[in-house]
């Protein structure tokens, strides 16, 4: 088994190279062959593995690769751990990969940065498949930066375009934010476990669980809290939580498969895949829970209001994957970890299928991503149509699509946590409300998009068509799993034992334990007509039809009345502005003054130049002493011996005595 | 007051006025004079310390060869005497100040000066006895002047070679502009050295 | 040398005397030549006046050879305590030939080029060196004298030697009435230690003040004495004549000035301070501290605003003198050993640096602008970076000698507990650092004026550079010298 | 076959006399010949420094391929040709044989102007460097140390840029300020031994008042070569001057020189200072850290803005070193971590070597094209030159330290020292992680990414065969040191064991 | 009797005199060179006086010396005096300052 592990992580990195380093020897059809080969091969070991845990039932395979460092015995592994949630996270990733690859042939045909592409997109895949399957902090660090890279490559792939490249920036930079969270908390771990790895770290929760540090003189903090915050704080950069939301929709400037693949299915996940995997660690700290629950529901509610009134298509979708993302973070804050990652695994499929059929409506549209110059196109492509239809279906909780039972244990999760707060009731609160906004925007989006008027050009009207199968196929392939693979593994994954130790609960937080053990049809019939998160999501589609196909005035009217807000959602509550107009600038005029004050002027003006100077003047001035008249020589010969003779023969002591 | 006193206090004050007229006066050859006279009030004074050989030195040696030395110097060269005492007034009160500190600190520390700080031989600061008729102050010194300072009295021989040499290399200049004779080339003067057959080519009629 | 004593009446020198004149060889050697050179100069004309020069440059390596040869260790007084052979003494005059050797070698071509080449100046600098062996074999106030104003009326000759310079003869009139004065303090001095101490010989006197260390009039003739010795060292404030002499003499006097003279003024001032008032060391410790950081302070500092290389140069002196005195001033055998090592290893840099003024100069330009040496690297590499050796040794950095010369003293004053003195020495050789570092950027990193290739006499050329060659072979490896220099102390 | 070579030696003179050689082959029409042979030199240097690396026993922590001889005497001071390496120096000098290499390369066809001056200056100087390395008596040690100065301020004031002069001028004052004071330091210490020798000045005693003046004098010395803020600015200024192969090795060794001063003498050798003053050392290298961060953020030059960003580096160093005194206990006697936070300091340093000298060539690669170090001056290098592109942002992201790159390494092992030393501390080095990447990438943005900025961009060339070779083997170590750092670890770790147990040895007399 | 002070104070006096015409002299360098004569008597009176008072020849021995020693001293002077007047046509101390700073 363990060469199979390694075969998985390096098929894609092989392919990934291969492309990049010898782009030009293969061509292009060479390239998206050797990444397609290695990520399917990838794609199928992962498939291999995921029943040889999950199926099989096989033990936990924890094992190094090598030793990265040793330092004082503390060992640095890149290894693996292979558990259920790995397995499934293995899956999730290769198999969305696979179908972004082979989407890419279509998407990226004649962009001149093919092989470049295709290399990045497989090195993605790598580094993803490095941090899942990571047996230590450091691996996860590793593959968390890696991505990392990777989307910063892929963001700003069209480097010409300014946007792009400013969006890479940021998007890079506001992730090691985040990052300096994450690191402080592997700082933390290392030091009060005295090693990275997962197995050791959580053997040994008890010995930390009762510790306190004091950061701030005086306030003592628990370790566990400090160090779940910490890493928490990584988990907002990449998993795009409020504050650190800005960058996500940016990064949409990528080509749309990347938003599928990095921004929407794998990437964005990590930082829930983490808390996933620290859950020994999280479920130590109630406020860490909670911290992270507020975050995770604040997002969800006021990510998806942003929703509403964006126009471009893409845009839509990434304020969607946010909004998702906070949901299931606040599951992860009520401990109701495995509705999380359930909720990560269907959101992969559907939302990868949003975003392909984002791509693919794109593709017909010329690149023209407005959704104002859309509509009506459901008659020119129908498999983008209903693929997309699914996909908003799933999103936004349809019973019997694989968003619904995900979503729904998130919410009852939320609703029957433990957890005493009034964190607890406003999350719960929120995450309701954001089904309601959900529906809304999905479907003001799917309406805009595929009925109504045709509001594109001539030109552009006549040349839609559907796209080709690399693009339809992929559709497709998610769709299947964005209907079937909630009713498939919720009992399992939900109500049952499906990650065993991979994700730890402590009873007392057991809120998925407390839900009713339903099986997918029971839900379904509990759920509809009469629960709240359904009806909700009912009258979003509802009401969206009404605004957007029946009274498109009414929109507008509300859109002219509440002007502010309106504002307000439009500049996303001035969030870039805080960072572009404020923080970044403010940095800038640090560094600014810190150098024209602090080194130009200070240390190098007044003291090294200043120092320099003062002796050029000294000099300046002394050499005059040396008048060239013999008698000042004289005179100066005088004076030396009378000083000396002053100072040896009266001495000192007696000369000050008597002036004094 | 005894007469050798008198005698002391007078000298030492004739040397002081004249050291004193020297730097002061205006022109260098009163000046010179001046110093001709100090010297000879030394030698007095230093007759009166038994020390006849280099007082009668002082006055050859100095007054009859460098000092004459001085005025003629002075007087070859043609100096503008009037310019030469500018702003003497001027620097008289900074000189007087550092003089007289100095003079001051010397005279006060002198005065001061303990006997037994002094290596005399009677531990005193008086004179010791007088020395006996036939004593020769000249034939003591030349005693030890050949014998115990030999190597010393040859250097001084050395120094005033040099001198020799010094002053003869610094001063001495072969007129370029006078024409000498030089008798030996005149004798080896070879034919080629005066005559020159110059050939040149018949010129061609036009 | 018994065949000498019969024919000498013998009322002229006893038979002690007699027998101890082979201690004084080199000295009877150095008078004899210097007068056949004098006398057989008078049958030389313009053309033939290269004989003058190899006779001297000849009797100078005699010297060494002679030197070497009865070098003793032995410590012998003789000439009735006005005279001592001693390993210092020795050392110290074969480095006294050596380097008026190789002043006379960078002079050749420069004297040919001013119409300065005559045997007045072989003469002188051959007297000059007979009164630099007198003060360094000198063990009598006597001999400390008269050697001094040997070498010294030598030196105020040579400085007005080239007649129809202003300069020159400003500055030989300058040197001459300071230096006058100056040793008329010193004699002052003398006459008080005389009075104190009853004798002029060094040893007596050394046994006297031993008795009453703290004699006020024993004090008083040291501070006079020692402005002799400051003056003729250059150390501040008795440093004023030391600018005007180098730059106003013919580089080929101030080469020479610049050189030997500091090995016999080290010398006197070893003799002077240690020999004869060794007792009163507690005092002139704290007078060679105050000139040594005054000379420090002033050489480095004012070196800076300079525009002429041999101005700079003289503060550089200046400079370095503070550090001779500062490993005198430890009054111990170490700082006596590092001294002599940086007297000497400074006279080697010395001339070296004049020596390239001379191989840059022509006929009738002194090339003594440190814009002269503007890109030297592009006219000649190969002596651009034996000036570089020569400045960074002055700067004290190593590989060159220099640095092992400062060294050496500074762990002689840091031996002694007077750290702060180092640090303030340091600081100093850092602020100095600057001026050499601007040659180096002038030969280097500047274009220059003129892009004439610089003839230089081959001799010269040889010599300069085995000159720069000795400064890096020797800091690589200073126990050549360190090793003599501590065996004779 | 190794064990009767003195290697040391022979990596310490074989370019020394290389570099003489290539000296006299002289003018500028023998340039071609001089390339070749300064290219043979460093070749043959860098073969001869392997084995030093492949003997080692790593099992030890004392000195190995020990040379000893007699030098010479200064008054009683014995003086001592005495050379060896132990973990910590070792891979210095394998980094530097190797980085001069690079350097003939890259200084190749690109200097013009006296090249046998220029490579000369490299191969003497990377003798020196070794020296500096290996020198196991202070007085040798001194003398390398300054002697480097000469060729580096030569190569800066010749072939540098327009204010040369002022830089190199303030180079060398600068260090030889800092250095003199280290030198009293020594003498004062070698009268107490009698020698000089290193290893013999490790257990002197001596007092707390003692030990603080010499620690602020190694500290003058050190902190100036590190560069530490406030004695930084030299830094810049000679970087921005200097010629690409200047600014490498500056910034690849040189810099290095002063954080293994720390190592081999300061910390050792004054033991309870350190301690004593560590607040301060920490203090200074955080604030390096982030002001210097701030400050390379706002550079417009690039060739500035790497130079702050190595002093910036450099503070990590430094703070690896100096949070000793935080982590340890006496109570307990503790030590965890320590040697984390050392090992991290010194992998630092040579990761840092690789990268910084990376980025200097870069920088020289579009400078040798267009002229110009200003980021204005550029835009779009990506479209024209994309193989350069793709190494340039390699570089970039290793100097933001990111993971799999040699410049995260050093930076997380002391991240995670100084977090066990005070969390704050952590904390703010940490801020690296965002400051860093903040003004690598942006520069990265303003120079490679966009459009075509103007014609001179446009009209770029890709990198040649021979910049494609230097910036490749520079990736593939960066990218090694990155994945598999345990190598280097190994080699160190027994040696920085065996200075810690120095270290925390008072070596005040009772 | 004449004290062996008071001697010695007239050599002081006579060696501030000729100080303070080395200083005041500003104009004439022959008065300059008479001072440094000065300057030499005091020096050899002060060596008189300590040979007589303390009955030992050696300080008379010296003052012979110093008369040399200053006769030749005399001469250079003047011979570069003559020098420096051929150059310059002046004598004045003002105007040697060619060389400065």
């Amino acid at each position: 088994m363990p060469s199979v592990y390694l075969w998985i992580v390096l098929a894609p990195l092989i392919g990934s190279i291969i492309a990049g380093l010898f782009g030009k020897v293969i061509g292009r059809s060479g390239a998206h062959w050797v990444t397609i080969i290695g990520v399917g091969i990838s794609c199928l070991l992962s498939l291999v593995v995921f029943k040889h845990h999950v199926m099989d039932g096989g033990a936990v395979y924890n094992d190094s690769v090598y030793i990265w460092l040793e330092t004082e015995g503390i060992k640095f592994h890149i290894g693996f751990l292979v558990d259920n949630l790995t397995a499934m996270m293995m899956v999730v990733v290769t198999f969305v990969s696979l179908m972004v690859h082979i989407y890419t042939i279509g998407y990226m045909h004649d962009d001149p940065g093919y092989q470049r592409f295709f290399s990045y997109i497989s090195l993605f895949t790598f580094s993803m498949l490095m941090l899942v399957m990571s047996n230590n902090f450091l691996q996860l660090f590793f593959g968390w930066e890696a991505v990392g890279l990777v989307s910063y490559l892929l963001i700003g792939f069209w480097f010409k375009k300014s946007t792009a490249t400013f969006a890479n920036l940021k998007a890079f930079l506001i992730n090691r934010v985040g990052d300096f969270g994450f690191i402080l908390g592997i700082a933390a771990v290392l030091m009060y476990f005295g090693s990275l790895d997962y197995k050791t770290v959580f053997e040994n929760v008890d010995k930390v669980s009762g510790l306190q540090m004091e950061v701030i003189e005086g306030v003592s903090w628990s370790v566990m809290t400090f160090i779940c915050i910490g890493l928490f704080i990584g988990a907002m950069g990449k998993s795009a939580q409020v504050p650190l939301h800005v960058w996500l929709p940016d990064s949409m400037e990528g080509p749309t498969p990347i938003s599928a693949l990095i921004h929407a299915a794998t990437m964005v996940t990590a930082g829930i895949f983490m808390v996933a995997r620290m859950s020994p660690l999280y479920e130590l700290s109630e406020s860490a829970l909670l911290f992270v629950m507020f975050i995770g529901a604040t997002t969800a509610l006021f990510m998806g209001f942003l929703g509403l009134v964006q126009n471009d298509i893409k845009r839509v979708v990434a304020y969607s994957t946010l909004s998702q993302l906070g949901y299931m973070t606040a599951a992860l804050g009520a401990s109701a970890y495995a509705a999380g990652i359930f909720h990560l695994m269907t959101h992969a499929f559907f939302k990868a299928l949003l975003f392909l059929g984002a791509g693919s409506v794109i593709i017909a549209m010329h690149h023209e991503q407005d959704m104002r110059k859309m509509g009506g196109l459901r008659k020119y492509m129908p498999i983008t149509w209903i693929t997309s239809l699914i996909g908003s279906l799933a999103l936004i909780g349809t019973p019997f699509f694989a968003g619904f039972y995900s979503k729904d244990s998130i919410i009852l999760a939320v609703g029957n946590s433990d957890l005493n707060s009034w964190v607890q009731s406003y999350a719960y609160y929120a995450l309701l409300a954001g089904v309601f906004f959900t529906a809304l925007y999905s479907f003001r989006m799917y309406f805009m998009v595929f009925h109504g008027k045709e509001r594109m050009d001539e030109h552009t009207r006549s040349h839609l068509h559907e796209t080709p199968w690399v693009v339809t196929v992929p559709l497709i392939a998610l769709a299947i799993p964005s209907i079937f693979i909630g009713a498939y593994f919720v009992e399992d994954m939900v109500f049952g034992d499906f990650f065993k130790s991979a994700i730890y609960v402590a009873p007392a937080h057991d809120v998925l334990a407390s839900l009713p053990k339903d099986d997918w049809l029971s839900m379904v019939t509990h759920a509809v007509p009469f629960s709240m998160p359904f009806i909700l999501a009912l009258a979003g589609v509802v009401v969206a039809w009404f605004f957007w196909m029946k009274r498109p005035d009414i929109p507008a009217m509300l859109e002219e009345k509440f002007k502010w807000l309106h504002t307000l959602l439009v500049e996303k509550y001035y969030a870039d502005h805080l960072y572009i107009k404020l923080i970044a600038p403010f940095g800038r005029w640090l560094g600014d003054k810190l150098w024209r004050w602090g080194d130009v002027k200070i240390i190098d003006g007044a003291i090294v130049n200043g120092s320099a100077k003062t002796v050029g003047f000294v000099a300046s001035k002394v050499r005059n002493i040396q008048t060239g008249f013999l008698y000042t020589y004289a005179f100066t010969m005088i004076v030396g011996l009378v000083v000396l003779i002053a100072v040896f023969v009266y001495g000192w002591d007696k000369i000050i005595s008597t002036l004094g | 007051m005894t007469g050798v006193q008198f005698l002391f206090y007078a000298f030492a004050a004739m040397m002081v006025f004249c050291a004193l007229m020297v730097i002061t006066v205006r022109n260098p050859v009163r000046s010179a004079l001046f110093l001709v006279l100090t010297f000879v009030s030394c030698s007095a004074i230093w007759l009166l310390m038994e020390a006849e050989f280099l007082a009668i030195t002082l006055v050859l040696v100095y007054v009859g060869a460098v000092m004459v030395l001085f005025l003629f110097v002075v007087m070859m060269l043609d100096i503008n005497i009037n310019r030469l005492k500018e702003g003497f007034v001027k620097y008289l009160p900074v000189g007087i100040g550092v003089a007289g500190l100095f003079g001051g600190m010397l005279t006060w520390l002198l005065y001061n000066v303990e006997a037994a700080d002094l290596k005399t031989k009677m531990r005193t600061m008086y004179p010791p006895s007088a020395k006996p008729a036939d004593y020769s102050n000249t034939e003591e010194l030349g005693e030890v002047l050949y014998t115990v300072y030999v190597y010393p009295f040859e250097i001084a021989a050395v120094i005033l070679l040099v001198a020799i040499v010094a002053a003869i290399a610094l001063t001495f200049r072969r007129r370029t502009t006078t024409k000498y004779q030089n008798p030996d080339q005149q004798v080896s003067v070879k034919r080629d050295d005066r005559l020159r057959v110059v050939k040149m080519d018949s010129e061609e009629k036009k | 040398m018994e065949f000498i004593a019969a024919y000498l009446p013998s009322a002229m020198m006893n038979d002690q005397t007699i027998s101890q004149l082979p201690l004084a060889l080199p000295e009877i050697v150095m008078l004899c030549m210097a007068s056949i050179v004098l006398i057989v100069d008078l049958f030389l004309n313009d053309k033939t006046r290269g004989g003058t020069y190899i006779l001297s440059q000849f009797t100078l390596l005699a010297l060494v050879v002679i030197t070497v040869m009865s070098f003793t260790q032995q410590k012998s007084i003789a000439f009735h305590g006005t005279f001592v052979r001693d390993g210092m003494g020795d050392l110290l005059k074969i480095f006294v030939y050596i380097v008026t050797f190789t002043v006379f070698l960078y002079s050749k071509s420069y004297l040919k080029a001013r119409d300065m080449f005559k045997g007045e100046y072989y003469v002188l600098g051959l007297f000059a060196v007979l009164g630099m062996m007198v003060m360094i074999s000198a063990q009598s106030f006597l001999t400390i004298y008269l050697g001094l104003e040997l070498l010294s009326l030598c030196m105020y000759a040579l400085v007005a030697l080239q007649r129809d310079s202003i300069i020159a003869s400003e500055s030989a009139m300058k040197y001459f009435v300071l230096g006058a004065i100056a040793s008329g303090m010193l004699l002052y001095g003398m006459s008080m230690i005389y009075g104190a101490t009853g004798s002029l010989e060094l040893a007596t006197i050394n046994a006297e003040v031993m008795k009453n260390t703290d004699n006020i009039v024993l004090i008083f003739g040291l501070v006079f004495v020692l402005v002799g010795v400051a003056f003729k060292l250059g150390a501040v404030p008795f440093h004023m004549w030391l600018p005007d002499v180098y730059q106003g003499s013919p580089t080929a006097v101030a080469i020479f000035i610049g050189s030997a003279p500091k090995i016999a003024a080290f010398a006197m001032t070893m003799r002077l301070l240690v020999d004869g008032l060794h007792g009163l060391h507690v005092q002139w410790q704290d007078m060679l501290i105050i000139m040594a950081v005054a000379s420090l302070a002033i050489g480095n500092i004012v070196a800076i605003a300079q525009t002429n290389i041999k101005r700079m140069l003289a503060y550089s002196t200046i400079s370095h003198v503070g550090f001779i005195m500062l490993g005198i001033m430890t009054a111990e055998k170490g700082g006596y050993t590092a001294s002599m090592f940086y007297t000497i290893v400074y006279t080697l840099m010395a001339l070296g640096a004049f020596g390239m003024i001379m191989y840059m100069s022509r006929m009738g330009f002194e090339s003594d602008k440190l814009d002269d040496f503007r890109g030297l690297n592009q006219r000649s590499p190969w002596f651009a970076f034996i000036m570089l050796i020569f400045m960074f040794s002055m700067a004290g950095v190593p590989p060159f000698v220099g640095f092992w010369a400062k060294l050496s003293i500074l762990k002689a004053v840091v031996a002694v507990d007077m750290t702060w003195l180092a640090v303030t020495a340091v600081v100093f050789s850092i602020i100095g650092a600057f001026y050499y570092l601007r040659i180096i950027k002038l030969m280097y990193f500047d274009t220059p004026q003129e892009t004439s290739a610089i003839e230089g006499a081959s001799d010269l050329r040889v010599m300069l550079s085995l000159n720069g060659i000795a400064i890096l072979g020797l800091g690589l490896y200073p126990e050549l010298i360190m090793g003599l220099v501590i065996s004779v102390m | 076959m190794f064990e009767t070579w003195p290697l040391l030696s022979l990596v310490i003179w074989t370019p020394i006399v290389g570099g003489m050689l290539v000296l006299a082959t002289g003018g500028d029409k023998n340039a071609s010949e001089a390339r070749v042979l300064a290219l043979l030199v460093a070749i043959i240097t860098f073969a001869l420094s392997i084995p030093l690396y492949t003997e080692f026993n790593t099992a030890k922590g004392s000195m190995q391929f020990i040379e000893h001889a007699e030098w010479m005497s200064l008054g009683d001071l014995r003086l001592y040709y005495h050379l060896g390496v132990d973990g910590i120096s070792m891979p210095l000098i394998v980094l530097t044989t190797f980085i001069t290499v690079i350097v003939v390369i890259a200084g190749w066809e690109v200097i013009k102007y006296k090249a046998a001056q220029y490579m000369a200056a490299f191969l003497i100087m990377e003798g020196l460097m070794v020296g500096v390395f290996s020198a196991l008596d202070a007085a040798l040690f001194y003398v390398f140390w300054e002697a480097l100065l000469i060729p580096m301020f030569l190569v800066i004031g010749v072939w540098g840029g327009p204010n040369r002069v002022y830089a190199t001028i303030k180079f060398f004052l600068y260090t030889f300020l800092g250095s003199v004071f280290m030198l009293v330091a020594f003498i004062y210490m070698a009268n107490k031994t009698g020698n000089f020798e290193i290893l013999q000045l490790h257990s002197l005693k001596l007092t707390m008042q003692e030990q603080m003046f010499i620690f602020v004098a190694f500290l003058l010395a050190f902190a100036v070569k590190v560069p530490m803020w406030p004695v930084h600015t030299w830094l810049p200024d000679a970087h921005v001057e200097a010629p690409t192969g200047g600014s490498v090795v500056l910034a690849a060794i040189m810099l290095k020189l002063g954080a293994y001063g720390f190592l081999r003498f300061s910390l050792p050798i004054t033991p309870d200072a350190s301690q004593e003053l560590a607040w301060l050392m920490i203090t200074l290298s955080l604030i390096a850290v982030v002001y210097i961060g701030f400050v390379a953020l706002v550079q417009q030059d690039m060739k500035k803005l790497i130079a702050y960003s190595s002093i910036s580096h450099m503070g990590f160093v430094t703070l690896g070193f100096f949070i000793v005194w935080a982590i340890y206990d006496k109570t307990t006697e503790n030590t965890e971590m320590i040697i984390t936070g050392i090992n991290g300091g010194v992998v630092q340093m040579i990761s840092h070597g690789f990268i910084s000298g990376a980025m200097f060539l870069v920088v020289g690669v579009m400078y040798d094209r267009i002229h110009s170090r200003q980021i204005a001056d550029y835009g779009g290098v990506a479209n024209t030159m994309p193989t350069f592109a793709a190494f340039a942002v390699l570089f970039a992201m290793a100097n933001a330290g990111l993971p799999g790159t040699s410049g995260f390494v050093g930076e997380f092992l002391v991240i995670m020292a100084a977090f066990k030393a005070n969390p704050w501390f952590a904390f703010l080095a940490a801020t690296t992680l965002i400051v860093g990447a903040a003004y690598t990438l942006w520069m990265v943005k303003r120079v490679f990414f966009g459009e075509v900025a103007n014609d001179k961009v446009k009209a770029l060339k890709d990198i040649n065969s021979r910049e494609f070779f230097f910036l490749s083997v520079l990736a593939v170590m960066v990218l090694f040191f990155g994945l598999y750092p345990a190598p280097l670890l190994e080699v160190m770790d027994e040696s920085v064991e065996n200075l810690v147990r120095h270290i925390l040895q008072p070596k005040i007399p009772l | 009797m004449i004290t062996l002070t008071e001697v010695l104070i007239l050599a002081a006096i006579m060696f501030s005199i000729s100080v303070a015409g080395i200083f005041l002299n500003r104009k004439n360098l022959i008065i300059l060179l008479m001072s440094i004569e000065l300057m030499l008597l005091s020096v050899n009176i002060n060596f008189i006086a300590f040979s007589y008072y303390m009955g030992d020849l050696a300080g008379q021995v010296f003052v012979f010396f110093i008369l040399t020693v200053a006769a030749a001293e005399a001469a250079i002077g003047l011979a570069i005096l003559v020098v420096l007047f051929r150059n310059k046509r002046t004598i004045n101390v003002d105007d040697l300052n060619e060389m400065k700073g």
